[in-house]
This record gives C-alpha cells, structure tokens and sequence, in this order.
C-alpha cells in the first residue's frame, strides 16, 4: 500500500494531468528533492522557490488569481506563522470583493509532533488555521484520505488548507488507492526517485482514478456505544488502537475521523454523542483556545440534555514548545497511555 | 446611473488605448504619441480624478461615509498609467495591484465615479465591496484589477504570481505594483523584487513608488535613508528610474519606457513616481488641504501657456465632471445599504461544476 | 476623568519616568502624532519606527534582550499577522534557552470593532493571542484598569501583550486614576497635544502614583445570581449596561469583567458559575475557535455538575471581515440587544 | 566534565582577546596582529570546530542523538569571527545572533564542546536549552549570545535592537548577525538593512550571509540572481564586501576591516563570506561528506608550507581535541534526559523583585 507521502504525490499528478494543476511550488519542492518528505517528486509542474515563505504564498494568490490553478507548499507549518495576514486575505478576497474575484488555491503544509522535530517543528496548525475565514481545512489521517482529500481540494474554486500529519508522512495505508498497484514494491520501482543522481530519473505513473473524499463528511472508524472519540490526524491511528484495546474492557468507543475541521462535520459528531452521551476529543494542538474546545462549545450548546459525562479534551500541554528530548514530547503530546485513561476516566463517571 | 458623458469618454478611449500590434515576429505594444488631443484627455482624466477624490471628501463631511482615504495629488501619473496599461482579462492583458491611492488609475481606465461614490458610502450597489470595505479599494475583474488590500505592501507579494502567469502566457502583458514610500519599508517589497529576478525566471513586473514623502505622520526621511528609494533596485540589479509624478507629460514618458521595457524585455523595472499628498493621510487627520504643488493646477498652467487650451476650455472640463459627480450623490444616497441577508453572502464561490464546498451545517 | 487613551499617556509616563522604560516605539508613535489614538503624545522615549511590524517586534526583542524595558506599539491589532512567528519566539525565549534569557518587553496594540474600521480594522485578537505561549494576556474595560494593568504589564519581567479597545479609546472613566485632577478640562489642558503646530509644545504631566491591577484578577461589575456573564474589553461595559436594564425584569446578572486573559481567574469565574448555574461568554472576536469556547471548556471540566443549563458563547459571527456599512457590523458583531436577548434566553432556560 | 586542556585554552584567550583602549577621546579597539601565534591558535579553533561537529555527525549516526544540523565548512571565517568579538556582557560588548552553522564562533569564543554535545543528545545539563532545542542553538548570556532561533533569519530582525542599545550605550560594541545565503531570501535581511540605515540612527551592526550556493536540496543560483548577495546592501548604500570563507587569514583581515569600521563609525556592514557545505544540509539528507573545498585541510596545507607548523604538531592539535571530544561523549552519555519535571521550568521568568507574573491558577 501507498504511504501518505506517495498518496499526496500520486493526488498531485492526478491533479497536474486530470484536474488543471499548473504549479506546485515551495521550497526544495522541485527537482532534485522533491520536497522534505518525498511528496513532490517527479511531479512535471513542481519548482523550487526562493526561501521566503511570503512570497510563496502571496505568488500562489497571483497565480490564482491569474487563472492558474497552484498548489503550494509551505515547507512545515511551522514556517507559516509570519503569513497569517496573507492567509486572511486568501480568505477573504471572494467575501471583500464581494463575489468578483475567487482563488482556487490549495497550501499543503506538514504539522505535528512526532519526528522529534524540537520545539519549534512540532506545531499543530488546525486551532490558529480554523480562526481564519474563507478557507477549507482538512487533514488526512491515512493515505487513501490524503488522496481523496487533496483531489477535493484541487478541484475546489476556494482556497484549501491541507494539512498533512508529519508523523503519518511514512504510514501506509491498509486500503488501495484506485489505481495503485497492488505491490508496494512495484509502487516504490515506479515512483520513488533513487537515492543517489536522480539527474535522469523519471517516475512511471500508475494509471490513477478519480477518488474524492466529499469535505464536511467525518468518518467514523470504530463504531461503539460507551462514548464518542472524535479525533483527526496522527492522533486519530492511535484513538482507533486504543479503541480496540479497549474492547477487552467492555469499552466501545465510537471513534470519529473528522477529516475536515472546517467545515466539520456536526451531523455525525452530534448523532454519535446523542447515543453515547460521552465526548473526548484528542488532538495534538496546544490546549488554550484549542480547535477541540470549539467541538465542545458546540456539542454542549447541541446536546447538553444528552451528555451524561463532562465532555473532555485530550489535547497538548500549554508549553512554548514540544522540547527535543523524547521526556519533553512524552509529557507534553497525548500518548496512547494518556488516551486510554482519558477514556476510561469518561466512561467511569456514573451519569 | 449618469452614463451619457463617462460612456462618451469610453468610446474615445478606443481611439486612444496604446496598439497591440502582432507582427510576424514577437508581438509589440505601441504607445500612443501624445498629441495635443491625448494631452487634454490627460487633462480630463486628472479632472475626473481630482472631482471624484474632492467629492468623496465631501461626503465625509456631510455624513455620507464614514472614512476617507485617497489620491489627490496622484492624478498626473496616474491617470498617465490608466491611459496605458494594456486593458483586459486574462494573462495576456495587464495586471494591477494597486493601493488606496489610484483612484486616478481605474478612472483614467474608464470607471464610473458613481461607483467609487458607492463604495464611500458602502451601499449594496458598490460594486468592489458591497459596501464591505474602505472607499478607493477597488476589485474590476474584467480588467485585471485584483482586490486592493487593507494591508500595506501586501499586494508586492501577488505581483510575481500574475507576472507568472504572464511570462507563461508571452505576449506583452505584465503586473504592474504601486505603493508609498513609507510602506517600501515592510520585507515585501523586496521579495517582489527578489522574486522577478530568479535566473531565468524574470518576470515582467512594473513596480511604482508613490514617494511623497510621509507615512501618516511620519516624515518619510527621518525613517529611511534615502528619498530615492527606486535605488533599492540596484542591488537587484533591476532597472530603475525616479520621475517627478506631478508632471503628468514627464509621468507619461517614464512609464511608456517603463512599461516598453517590462512588456519587451519580460523584466521587472522599478520607478519611483514623486507626488504630493494633498488633503493629508486621510480623513482620520481632517482630509484638510496640504500646501503642496498641485499637479492639476501645474498642468493647466501649462496647457494654458503652451496654447493647448484656455482656460474657459479647461473650467468646462470641471464643470462636466462635478455635474456628473453631483448628479451621481444623488442616486448614490437613494440606494439601499447592506443589511443581514447580505453579511454572508460571497464568502464561497460556487464552482461552475457545482464544486463548491459544503456549507458548514452548523 | 481621563479617557483609556490618556490613561494609557499617563500610564507611559509613569512608565518611563518611574519603572525604567527606555523606549516606547511604533508607526506614528512619536511626535508629532504620538499615535493614531494619542496614546503617546508627549512622552520622552517616544519615537517614529519605519512601517515594518516585523522589525518592530524583533527590535523590541533585541531591545530586550540588551537589557532596555521596550513598549511597542503595532498600530491596528490587524496589522500583527504577518509577526505572530516573533510573538512565538517572544514567548519562547525563556523556555528555550533554559531561563537564560528573558523578556522584559510589553506590546501594545488597539483591537475590536466599533470604530467603522470595515474589513480589516475590526479584528480581535484575544482568541489568536491566547493560543501563543509564553505571554501574559491583558485587556482592560475601563481607563483605570487601563493604567493598572499596564503598569503591572511594564513592571513584569515576561512579555505582556496590551491589548486596547478601539471603541472605548475615548471612553471616560469614572474613578480618578491616582494623581489625576479632579477635572478632566485640567487634564485636557496638561496633556493632550494641541491640535494645529505641536513643535513648541510639551506636556505638563500630573504627579501620578503607582497603581497595578494583578494579573489574573477578574472583576465583578454587577454581581447577581440568575447567571453569570463573563466578559472583557469594548463587550463589558454593554454587559453591565445592560444587566442593569435586565434588573426590571427581575433578572440578575453576575458581569464579570476578566481583564486578563491570559492567565485568567478560573477561581472567580467557577465561583460565580456554582452560584448562578447559567454561564453567557461575551467577545466580539470570531466564534471558530475563540477563547470564550476555552472559558466554556474549562466551566464545564469543572462545573459541570453546577450546570442549570448549557453555557453559550456570544461572539462575532464567522465572517471574513466586519463590513464597512452597518448593516454588516450590527449583524455580525455582538450588539446590546444580542446580548440582552441572549441573557433572557439562558434565564428562561428550565433546568 | 572535561575541563583542563579547555581551561587551558581560556587562559591564553586573555591574551589574545583585543585590547579595547580607553583613549582621551573616544574609545579605539585594537585588534591583534595576526601573527605566528594567532595563526596558530586560529587553526586550534578551527580543529576544535570541526573535531566537534564530526563528533556530533557520530553520535547522530549511532542513536545519541535524533538530528544533527551545524557547520563543517564554516570554521575558517568562524573561528576568526570568536577569536575577534569584544567579549562580555551588555551592551559595552557585542552581541551576536548566530544560526545554527555557528559552532565555530562560539567555540572560538571559549565554549566547552562537551555543552554542543549535551545539547546533541538532549540532557537536562545542556546549557543552551535544557534538551529542548536542536544543537547549535546557543543561548549564552554572560557573552551577549542571544538565543538561536530556529526559524531563518528572524535573527536580522533582533539585531538592529541590540545595536539601538549599544548606540545609545556608546564606546564599540556592536551586533553581530549571521545567517545563510538563501535565508537572505527573507524580508527579515533588508528589513534589518532598513533599520540600520536611519538617518541620524544609523546601528552598529555587522551582517554576515554564510554564501555556500545552497538552500537544503536548492541551488541558489536558480533562485537568486546573484552569487554576490552581499550587493543587496548597495540599494541601501550600506558599505559591503565579500571574502573567501574558506580562507581564515583573508576572513580574519575581511572581518578586522568591517568591525573597525562597524565599531567605530557606527554604521552598519554587509559581509558575504563565501564558504563550503562540507556535510551536506543535516542529517535529514545523510549528512555525508561532500566533495567541496576543506577550510581546514587548505589551512594546514598553507601553515605546512610557509613552515608555521610541521604536520606533526598539527596532528597533534587534532589528537588534543578528539581526546577530548571521546572522553566528553563518556560523561554526556551518563547525565540524565529531561523528564515530566522538566516540561514546565522556564516558562516564565521570576522577577528579582517577586514580581513575576500568576502562574494560571487552573
Ligand atoms: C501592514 C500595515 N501596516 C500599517 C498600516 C496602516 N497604514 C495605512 S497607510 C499607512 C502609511 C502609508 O504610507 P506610504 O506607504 O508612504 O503611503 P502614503 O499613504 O503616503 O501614500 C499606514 C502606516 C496598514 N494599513 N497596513
Ligand atoms: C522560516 C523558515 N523557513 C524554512 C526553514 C527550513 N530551513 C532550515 S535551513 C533551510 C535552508 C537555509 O539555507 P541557507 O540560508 O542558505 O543556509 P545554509 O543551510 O545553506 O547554511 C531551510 C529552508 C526554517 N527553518 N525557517
Ligand atoms: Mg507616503
Ligand atoms: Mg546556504
């Protein structure tokens, strides 16, 4: 199976050839790299940018605007912070202009811990990123999402924000993309640059489909009664493990990949606590005004007369940072330890 | 709606916007000479401007907006740049992305002042906003004028990206960027220029500096070194050239070999533009009258002199524009403001296909 | 009485005259404006910066970091968004470097709507701010609280955001600050610039006394106990306006006013919601992941049982921007009647 | 801890540190005469560099450590740089924002390797950062090394904040900032260029760009248009030069001119010191040997050859501080790893007069 670094670049050729795709830009995105985490290789319409992440995203907006349909990157969302403001202008152009002008933009960018990233490429980006207007998120949390996501976000006229986790860039999938050969070796022979001169290489794409995985629809992963997990991203393999070790407990936890945090998908997340009356949301992103408290404010205000248990967050510690040593992730990042105590603690409350 | 002068003015303008000749070879763009009938329609141009920016003050005053922020003294370049740019949709026409201060720009163009005079008041009919944001920011997508931002300097960064695509296109079109001087402080302005410069990547990007020497309340010099600030460009190695922009003949021949240049050459060029600032920032510091030259009232002492026309000729020029301006009030206070269906209208746009996002059902 | 923006004057120069700041500095902060809002008329330190936020902030970190006590100034709130990468390594620099270093800086900045600033000139800031670590948070209601919290904000040695209603600029108060004259035309005449040729003028500054507002310590302005509604900034004083209103209904509002928000005073808060029952947020930030759904989340971590009925979050409506026209601020920014609808609605919730 | 050779070297440090001469008028630096000795003691610091990022190289490739990222190739100029900053604390000294390809100059500074390798493996007794930060993130404040940031060039933008403190401070300190080549990519590079440059405020501040012709995997010639960044600084008419990096004694006399010209006139500097990528980008891509010019090798073969030093006494040199660095790497291994304790110290500063602020009561 294709990991999630291969399901994006597999999306993105299907996006250059099929879906009018004509730059996919950002540092070391282009030849000979092929971006940090192998997602661009080979890609006909990828370049490399100066170093200057303004410029990036301020050229994609030109582009877009300009009828082209770019795709860029921001090299970790960690480098994003210092365009915020452009952010908001991708946003709200359509809304400011008042319907004049659209931008048809995607921005790809890796968050998360779990690389060792250090404390400054560890972010989470999905609490800041869901404060701003106008723009589509998601975040895949397995490669055939990655796949289908970002095809939904090529062909989208507005601007889509999607992240990818880090720590899932390496993780395969246990679904075949359409299209994909069924040995991943094969895969690897035909799209995977070689190690050393890559001067002559050219990749042999598969013969992809069309696959799009609809924003808005959450996907639940695990279904159960004791209470509803809703999750996305790395955090989401490990809910749905916990979940299953947690079977030999007698707790059935729904588990729900949301898969887009805007615009989320309230139906299922809402139906689900109505059955459980229980709600734990895990996520990575620093916990003061955590995307996850957002769920919560809405849940409380939707079902409160179902709950029977305090929803709880399961989020990353207020720190500056997530440190380098493996004591300071382990500490500040949920564990699948921390998880399946949150859970237990959820369902042990007498309602 | 006061259409008869304005659309009298467009269809004079076909005679008057610069060739785009297709010869065997690569295609080139053809400025018009700048007889003494393109000279009066400068004229006119900057009179159009200059009324519509004088009438918006005026509105402001008597309550019909609630800011004011604008172009007088940025009539003689400006209209000069409207007259020029190569107009139309798509890459193979110009781009522009302008600032608050180029209401002379989209005008010389061919807009109607009685859209501006919308937007000042911020009724549903004004049509770059919906009443949503400040006058003097325009969004005309039929000739490439992209949303003016409410940041400074931001839209330096957009440029590469038309510029891109024009480079991509060929032809003769390029991006063209105006700022102030103030504003070339923030990084952005250099990433423009670091990014039409990549080898073998140069992109046709025309960037103007409105120096006038302040930023709200700060003299410009006493926060950058040098009041030539087109200089920057050197260490880019990008052409550049400073033009005294209440000129408007002056302006009118820096920008035809600015423009030759970018169209051309498909390389960015940086001209600084000097100007006056002549009612202040904005209406937040009075919008009262700077005493600084004027480059309407520099022009028709010129053209007066010169024998190009009397002053009679001229004076009819103003009464025709405050006539349609004054006349335009009229409708524009007729028409309805935004009200709460409109607030969420707009913030996504539908693709053809239907492809566009789910509404949150929240 | 002084309005906030002579209290902030006043604060300022206390500031430099008393507890060591060396340099107040930002767009048009120096003579001869002394700011868009006449925040820093008159002041000794002041100075004109070119218009580059980034270099306002780094400066003000290296400023900090040689041992000055810097006050910045971004002029709009909406003009920081292209920094929020700084204001990360503001707040991280103690953390990261062991507590080698630290940052004695305070930056200051107007934020919220209520001025017609239309699109862009009308953001919040406090749901972005508080997901920053490492800084403390504050944003007064009042000039007093003004003038305190800013003091204390000088007098800390990390680094303090400042974060100044634009609508209630001109607000007066009404309690004296310390030191000032009875009568506010005294004071006009002392220290508000005049208005045409200022190159002669000085200030003649009052002889003001220290006074600190804590961090962390919430205000109540109108206590009662139908439900509690928490607050801070241009939103608090139409909350007590209108709790007083609501007293004829027989309604009786607890008004808290937070006035920091970061840290925030749980205590204060989850006492009062144990009282009433019934919690309303009130801000006028945007309401996707904003910090009232982090008030929300914590009040129900640990009140849930306290709970009458679901706590609600008043705040701005998701939109790009607060248009120019009314039409769009009074339908997408809380207003008196919002919130007077909205307390009537939590009260007539049966629990 | 290792402390004896090291110490050692501290001792002769006092020597060659460079005499800051109080005269009648203002204050002059004295930078020393680069001879025999200092030739010598330059290629010490140069050995001990690299001896100490090979030593990290290993320890990432056998699991003390989870990514290396620093600066073979860049102890020539490094190492000049340390051994001529004016040393010390506040802003009568200079202050340095480095990036993470400066070990040489802290350790040409006097720092023990055994403080790069804690911060390598991420104990709780590494100094710079507790194991929090990636290596060669230094944080020295005795010395006036301000924090490394780990995002590109955010350092520029703190420089002209310590050289605003040491204009007003008076005498010759001054800022020292370096960064990389495609970094200077960033607005941050012209924007700290700006803020140097104000009239009447002009910084005392050194700007270095590491030019080694790579971003990670991007040539920088295919994004840039200059191999000569250093020029950017023309447009501000910022005095600029460039040097081999590779060479110590063309990079001490470079970096002699500039600080005496930094530190006297109080005016900014741009220096491109031109330098190899010996280990490639980080360990993200194998961190190998590239086949680029060694500053150290082209050294030794020149102090060989002009009879400074035979190959054995420079050999021995090398053995000095490899023994060192081995026996460093026995202590590092023993100390302890950060733990659940850990993860909340530092986050805010006590003030001396208790008035730090609440802890969240939550
Ligand atoms: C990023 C940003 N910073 C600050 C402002 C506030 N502001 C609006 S105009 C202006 C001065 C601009 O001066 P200049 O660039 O010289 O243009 P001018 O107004 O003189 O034409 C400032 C500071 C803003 N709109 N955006
Ligand atoms: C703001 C930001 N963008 C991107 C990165 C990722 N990054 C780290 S080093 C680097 C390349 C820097 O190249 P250069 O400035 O030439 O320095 P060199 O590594 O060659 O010494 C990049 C892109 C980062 N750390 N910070
Ligand atoms: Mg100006
Ligand atoms: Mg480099």
């Amino acid at each position: 199976m294709a990991n999630l670094a291969q399901a994006i670049r597999m999306a993105l050729h299907y996006g250059e050839t099929h879906l009018g795709v004509t730059d996919i830009f950002g540092q070391d995105v282009g030849a000979p790299l092929g971006g940090v985490f192998t997602c661009t290789q080979g890609l006909k319409t990828a370049w490399n940018t100066p170093l200057d992440e303004r410029g990036i995203i301020g050229t994609a907006l030109g582009i877009a605007y300009a009828g082209g349909k770019p795709v860029a990157e921001i090299q970790f969302c960690d480098y994003i912070y210092n365009c915020i403001d452009l952010l908001k202008l991708c946003g709200n152009a359509h809304w400011s202009s008042a319907g004049e002008y659209h931008v048809p933009m995607v921005l790809m960018t890796p968050v998360g811990a779990g690389i060792h990233g250090s404390m400054y490429h560890s972010h989470s980006f999905e609490s800041m990123a869901s404060h701003i207007q106008g723009w589509t998120i998601v975040m895949p949390s397995n490669a055939k999402d990655a796949y289908g996501l970002l095809l939904a976000a090529i062909a989208d006229p507005n601007p889509v924000l999607f992240l990818a986790p880090k720590g899932l860039m390496r993780a395969k999938g246990d679904e075949l993309i359409a299209g994909e050969p069924q040995d991943e070796r094969t895969l690897h022979a035909m799209i995977d640059a070689p190690v050393g001169d890559r001067a002559g290489w050219q990749p042999n794409w598969p013969d992809l489909q069309d696959y799009r995985v609809p924003f808005g629809q959450a996907k639940i992963c695990h279904s159960g009664s004791s209470l509803t997990v809703v999750s996305y991203g790395r955090q989401l393999p490990a809910c749905v493990a916990v979940a299953r070790e947690l079977e030999a407990e007698q707790i059935d936890a729904e588990v729900i990949d949301l898969r887009t945090i805007y615009p989320w998908d309230a139906a299922t997340v809402f139906a689900s606590v109505r059955k459980t009356g229980r709600l734990l949301v895990v996520n990575e992103d620093t916990e003061i005004t955590n995307f996850g408290e957002h769920l919560i404010r809405r849940v409380v205000d939707s079902c409160f007369y179902d709950l029977l248990a305090p929803p709880r967050m399961l989020a990353g510690l207020d720190v500056p940072g997530v440190g380098l040593a493996w004591g300071y992730e382990k500490h500040s990042v949920p564990q699948p330890d921390d998880i399946a105590a949150a859970m237990r603690q959820l369902v042990a409350i007498i309602a | 709606m006061q259409p008869s002068l304005n659309q009298q003015n467009e269809r004079n303008d076909t005679v008057l916007t610069p060739a785009f000749v297709a010869t065997a070879g690569a295609p080139r763009w053809i400025p018009p000479v700048l007889d003494q009938a393109l000279r009066l329609r400068l004229h006119d141009r900057m009179v159009k401007a200059r009324a519509t920016e004088e009438m918006l003050i005026r509105m402001m005053r008597t309550g019909h907006g609630y800011f004011w922020i604008g172009g007088p003294g940025e009539e003689a370049y400006g209209s000069a740049l409207g007259l020029l740019v190569h107009k139309g949709h798509g890459p193979a026409y110009d781009y522009l992305h302008l600032h608050y201060r180029s209401s002379a720009v989209v005008l010389a163009m061919g807009s109607e002042p009685i859209d501006i005079l919308r937007q000042m008041r911020g009724t549903v009919t004004d049509p770059y906003s919906k009443g949503r944001n400040f006058v003097n920011h325009f969004a005309i997508k039929p000739w490439n004028i992209v949303p003016v931002t409410p940041t400074i300097e931001t839209q330096y960064l957009m440029a590469p990206g038309t510029a891109h695509m024009q480079r991509r296109h060929g032809g003769i079109g390029c991006s063209i960027v105006t700022g102030g001087d103030a504003g070339s402080a923030e990084g952005d302005f250099y990433s423009a220029m670091n990014w039409s410069t990549r080898p073998g990547g140069e992109l046709p990007v025309l960037m103007l500096i409105a120096q006038n020497h302040y930023g709200i309340s700060t003299s410009a010099e006493t926060v950058q070194n040098t009041p030539n600030l087109h200089q920057r460009a050197d260490g880019f190695r990008i052409r550049n050239a400073r033009v005294d922009g209440n000129d408007p003949i002056a302006s009118w021949h820096a920008l035809v070999e600015a423009l030759n240049y970018v169209r051309h050459e498909r390389k960015p060029y940086v001209l600084q533009v000097n100007c006056s600032r002549l009612y202040g920032h904005s209406s937040s510091s009075g919008a009262n009258r700077y005493d600084e030259p004027c480059c309407v009232a520099l022009y028709e002492k010129r053209l007066i002199s010169e024998n190009v026309a009397t002053e009679t000729e001229l004076k009819l020029v103003w009464d025709k524009w405050n006539a349609l301006l004054s006349d335009a009030l009229k409708v524009v206070i007729t028409e309805p403001m935004p009200a709460q269906e409109h607030v969420l209208q707009h913030v996504w746009h539908r693709g053809a296909a239907g492809n566009g996002p789910v509404e949150p059902k929240q």
